[in-house]
């Protein structure tokens, strides 16, 4: 099993929640972020002066999926969260060693 | 003529009315409009409501109220003229019949008043929010006060065609107690139009964009409820059997409105969502302003009901249409205001406001054609202010736009304007 | 009779004290008891109060408050007839005799009283938050208004045997200044009914429930503190020395309430804690107000001190038994409104309110036995109002038990009702 | 002499104002400072002012008000005597010509004061947020009532030598409409000393400290400007001309100085901060509160504008110092009660307050030397507020420091005064 | 040493951790999160109709621990964070490559 | 690549990120937690009672760096964390098996 961290934009959660549940992956758990990529945040010019807005909001998928399910939704992640402009956001695939289910007590591999 | 008497009791209420009024604005729209934005965006929304008190609490006393309630001048029946700009010539400690307050210090009158056109402008932010410059929407309150305000106010509560030169072509003086059309419809079709002009914020019907704090909504709203007791009861500009009256139809259209929306919402959509008891409470507030000084409590009943249905269908029917009038001004106080201009010549009842009377009563009482000129009044009043307005705050729009240009870039629009143009977090809740 | 003369200076005070006393329940309580729930269930815990406000406020005007204030009619020592509803035959712009504000308009007492019956509703809902249905509570609005408060207003505001009768059979007539017992007792006491009727909120004991939102909780004492000038001061029905008196002890007696509770929760739990102060605020107001308009400031401070120390051990008291009467409107209410009511005829000074004498001044002006026998009145119309209001509350949350049912399915409770009910997020914060 | 006559309309008002000026303490004051600290003190910061109420409520019936008001007394040019503690004697139901509101009940008169030398008091502890102790806090309140505020408010406001003394030495009476030196000034400069003697908060100038909720600071700025129409008007106690032009001054004074504030952050900053916009309403308000019954709406714009450019810079200059006064009431308050003050000397214009004439209007109206003494007497009078203030503040602080020590342990200021105080927590968002 | 990452009941936080202290084990960093499981999130019947609520209020416990204190926090959440309906929770183990104290830059196996 | 998790005090959230930008390490997620270390919280001492705040505002950066990078990047969080009184926080370092930019969809390793 693989933890797939995936921060992306909020705005986006929905689409991404809304074709990952049409390829039968329901369970996620999502936390609130801040961040900023390799453009250190936004930078605007505002009254001729260049601001940097460089912590902005985003949100993390955290989603354990079996090892054969990793290509597909990061494939359904990518495609769906993406504007093509910088801040779309990073997926990163991490090792399970275990998963137990509090319910049941049941260990899952 | 001899000094009109100023009365303790009647000032009292007036300068009540006046600190009510003022707490409409800020915080009570501010909040209403900033719990519906994104987070991104709470201290901007609110800072165009802010903003717009200020600057209308100025020129108010420099040169606006002068043009709005000066019955001299050559085009009297169209606009004032500026013989009490500054207001210094005048001094204000003392009433004066020039304006319907003659017992109350002319300076309360005046605050009194500008209290009305500060809410006026600031309404009309809703439909601008999240997306505009500061320096537009400053220019624009300079403006938008200055060629639609004080033309329209003028009209109906000075010495302006609807009351001076109606009933010398045969119909009766248009009535608008506490300001459907002058507030009301002025702002809701302002709204509308700079929305247009405007255009949507981006994402707008790609991506979610729910109200950040509804709790804030609620609290503008209650705000807004109890600020206009102020609004309607004060129109009677004494302490009197009037604002009793107006008191009391005001909570009760209110309330009626704010109940009708809220089964729409439960009936049509399942649920009885607090936004809509909201948009309700608002839409009924709007409706019976117009006619709050000539309806019994009943007939308020009516109004506010009506009120709720129509604004409600005017709210899908904008969002059919695509159109990004971010905060519903326009289908809240454009068309209940609208509405309740008209109800006024439907509903007035000469047992609460003597000598006036709408068709219903009208044809009770007796006096069908009264009744009838009546409603006539209202309707082509409305129907003017409604195209005054519409035509004047296109071009102001557009000027503003060559000008200045309304929109903030993508980058600042995304960021959100909070950050972008306050520098500013409205919560660090870590 | 002559027609009472109508006062600008009474009216004016009126017009702003029913005004203040609608923003204690919008959104005063609204905001006090949202604060105080887990955040899934603030949108709910609000609109029980802004619907208890609106329901109240069209059927108060339908028939209410001709059954609560009417003087006639063959049950008349228990209730009024329906001789003023939908208040059309009565045009309420002028004074009138038949109510204690001789010298408004009628239709402001009408107002005046519509905010009292409406925020007595609305405290009733704090039994019910977090596993209540929408459509039971509506219910219970329209019931519990018709068939509990309005004779409970009737009997100590208009013609009830506690005025009428009491005296006749050597007593005094009950003194309820602003609504001890027709407001505090009735909705404290129900409140407890109802918290038994409906039981325990999932999880209660077992699992924390800490208040989401201590400054809402603050916010909502503050502007029930406001609010509530308007509610004590605003029922000297004029703007006369006893309103000014009325003001004061409810100023002193809240300040010294508040400062009570805060000081026992230091003392006791070892924290000052927030709570505490406004638990102790809202039990100061409460126990003030039957007394507000015949005792003077230093009696305010015993009252406010006893009032707090009470309602703290009630608080305890209603914990140690396991009740989930979830917000305390018994404890601090209840309590609190028995306990002034009782201080009424402990403490009336006819300094104050000449005529008018409690026991302990009865023992200093060597009237022992007006004190004594005014203390009795205040005793026996308490019990009688305790247990009026039991037993009516409790056949109506019956009923409404079997017809509709009071608690929402398991899993609604769970997410909240704010997303299964109105579908709503009260806060979106990301 | 015979009797005042109670006047309804002037009592309506002056309820109503004192209604008013209770709400910008609670929870005007608190939600302003709360929103400016960070979360984890926003209780804490809130229970300051909300104490600060309370305990000055009691004081204020026991003995603060005879202190401060009575004529009477060996001591009657610097402070009263106790003849009215504890307001037994004084049946204060009628009118008293013992004091300048002869026409309201005394009570009334009474209770206004009482919310003035309230929200004196809780401005002080803006400057000892997130690290002092509860206990140092309530003994300081206690303290600084009766030996700084006391004092100052009858030197002002009753007998003191500035209205007394100095027109025997050929200078005029102090002016303070509504309390720039008694109120302003005092609190401001007492700020600034506590701030001095406490200390800074831990890691001042190192880390971040954000205001943690700026809608907060919003809501408190829009309570206290509504608040404050209470406040100034109010201070005519009487609903009359002066009531009506203190009104609208306040209002336009009010609205210069928060655009001028806002400008300067946006042309200095880059930015149009809205904390920005907040204190300049709040510099605005201080600014005309002394001068507000006697200048007209042109002046007013001045007095704002300037206010905010002085206050604005004071706030810089407070900032290069390294000194923690927290939330700048000694740059807000303080400065701009001061310039207030003078500003009274300058602008006050007799067309307003027939005989008060400021060296501007005194050079118009060819009375120069009146207006020349009356900016002396304005200069000496603040000056002597300053010093006198500035002292005992000392000694006081001094004395708290020494007995029950201002500062918390280090570790409950890093956890927050929230949870280690009061044992709560302000939000409980997830 | 693993990263435990147990996402629980909110309503369950205090008594996981009071459990954990009887046990010896203090240190944790709890977030704040939303998640759904296999069921989809919540359907509830409102006036006939079907509503689903899908993102449920979690708490995500992360607990470092040595490797043979593993199977101890396991026990010990699954037993007090269970109420044996669905959403109970799920706890994932991942390795952990180094551990390092800020205070003293120690690092830790 | 690794995964770097470093719990450290909010107020020195600045300080960090301004020294991991003069580092050029710009990319970076920010995530705020509650946690408590071995001490079980803070105790104090109030009116005589001892009082436990047990659950302290914390931030979490989640920092994705390649391998040769990881230890320049706890070497700057440790030293610009640390106040050196408990609290400090920790650095976990996390193997990551995949890395995928959401705008191009490249993978990268
Ligand atoms: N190396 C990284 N480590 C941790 N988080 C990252 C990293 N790179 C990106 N992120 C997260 O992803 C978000 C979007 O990244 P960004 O670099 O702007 O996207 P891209 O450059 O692919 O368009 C950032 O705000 C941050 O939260
Ligand atoms: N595969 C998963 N990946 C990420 N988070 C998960 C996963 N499964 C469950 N969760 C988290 O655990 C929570 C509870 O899961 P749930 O499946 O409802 O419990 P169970 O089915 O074991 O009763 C979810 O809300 C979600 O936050
Ligand atoms: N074993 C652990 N597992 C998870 N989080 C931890 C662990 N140890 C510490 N933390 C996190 O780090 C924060 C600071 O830790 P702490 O032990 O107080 O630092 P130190 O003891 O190094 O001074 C804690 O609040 C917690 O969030």
């Amino acid at each position: 099993m693989k933890l797939i961290l995936a921060i992306i934009r909020p705005e986006k959660l929905d689409d991404v929640k809304r074709a990952l549940e049409d390829a039968g992956i329901y369970p996620m758990t999502v936390v609130d972020v801040r961040g900023r990529g390799e453009q250190k945040g936004i930078t605007i010019m505002y009254r001729g002066r260049p601001i940097t807005i460089d912590l902005i909001p985003k949100v993390e998928l955290q989603i354990v999926v079996k090892d054969d399910d990793v290509d597909k939704v990061i494939k359904i992640i990518t495609e769906n969260a993406r504007t093509g402009k910088p801040g779309d956001g990073r997926i990163f695939v991490l090792p399970i060693e275990r998963s137990v289910r509090v319910r049941t007590g049941e260990v899952e591999t | 003529m001899t000094a009109p008497t100023l009365s303790p009791g009647d000032t009292a209420w007036l300068l009540t009315a006046s600190t009510l009024v003022m707490l409409m604005t800020v915080p009570g729209l501010a909040f209403f409009y900033a719990g519906l934005v994104r987070r991104k965006n709470v201290i901007s929304t609110m800072m165009y409501s802010f903003l717009a008190y200020a600057i209308v609490s100025i020129i108010w006393i420099l040169y606006a109220f002068s043009l709005a309630f000066s019955p001299y001048g050559p085009l009297h029946v169209f606009i004032g003229d500026l013989k009490f700009a500054a207001i210094s010539p005048f001094v204000g400690v003392k009433p004066s019949t020039l304006w319907i307050g003659t017992t109350v210090p002319a300076f309360i009158y005046c605050g009194f008043q500008l209290t009305f056109a500060a809410i006026t402008v600031a309404i009309i932010s809703s439909a601008i929010v999240e997306r505009t410059k500061l320096s537009a929407w400053v220019l624009f309150c300079i403006l938008w006060l200055t060629f639609v305000y004080c033309p329209v106010a003028h009209w109906l509560w000075s010495d302006g065609w609807p009351v001076s030169v109606l009933p010398k072509i045969g119909l009766r003086p248009a009535l608008d107690f506490a300001g459907g059309m002058v507030v009301h419809m002025s702002s809701g079709f302002s709204a509308l139009v700079l929305a247009y002009v405007i255009g949507r914020r981006l994402g707008y019907g790609r991506e979610p964009m729910p109200p950040h704090n509804i709790t804030y909504v609620l609290l503008g709203m209650a705000l807004l409820w109890f600020g206009w007791f102020g609004f309607n009861a004060g129109s009677a500009v004494a302490a009197n059997g009037l604002a009793a009256s107006a008191w009391l139809v005001t909570n009760t259209a209110t309330a009626a409105a704010a109940i009708t929306w809220c089964l729409l919402s439960w009936i049509k959509e399942g649920k009885a969502s607090s936004l809509a008891f909201a948009s309700g409470a608002v839409a009924g507030l709007v409706a019976i302003t117009p006619a709050s000084g000539f309806v019994d409590p009943l007939s308020a009943i009516v109004i506010g009901v009506v009120a709720s249905i129509i604004s409600y269908h005017m709210v899908e029917f904008r969002i059919k249409r695509g159109l990004d009038e971010s905060l519903d001004a326009w289908a809240v106080h454009g068309m209940s205001g609208f509405w309740g201009s008209i109800a006024t010549g439907l509903f007035a009842n000469p047992k609460i406001n003597p000598g006036n009377v709408g068709l219903i009563y009208g044809l009770i009482y007796g006096k069908p054609l009264i009744g009838a000129l009546q409603l006539a009044s209202q309707i082509v009043t409305s129907l003017a202010v409604l195209g005054y307005v519409v035509c004047v705050t296109f071009i102001i729009a557009k000027i503003i736009d060559k000008v200045v240009g309304w929109r903030v870039p993508a980058e600042m629009e995304y960021v959100g304007l909070d950050m972008s143009v306050h520098g500013e977090e409205g919560y660090i809740m870590r």
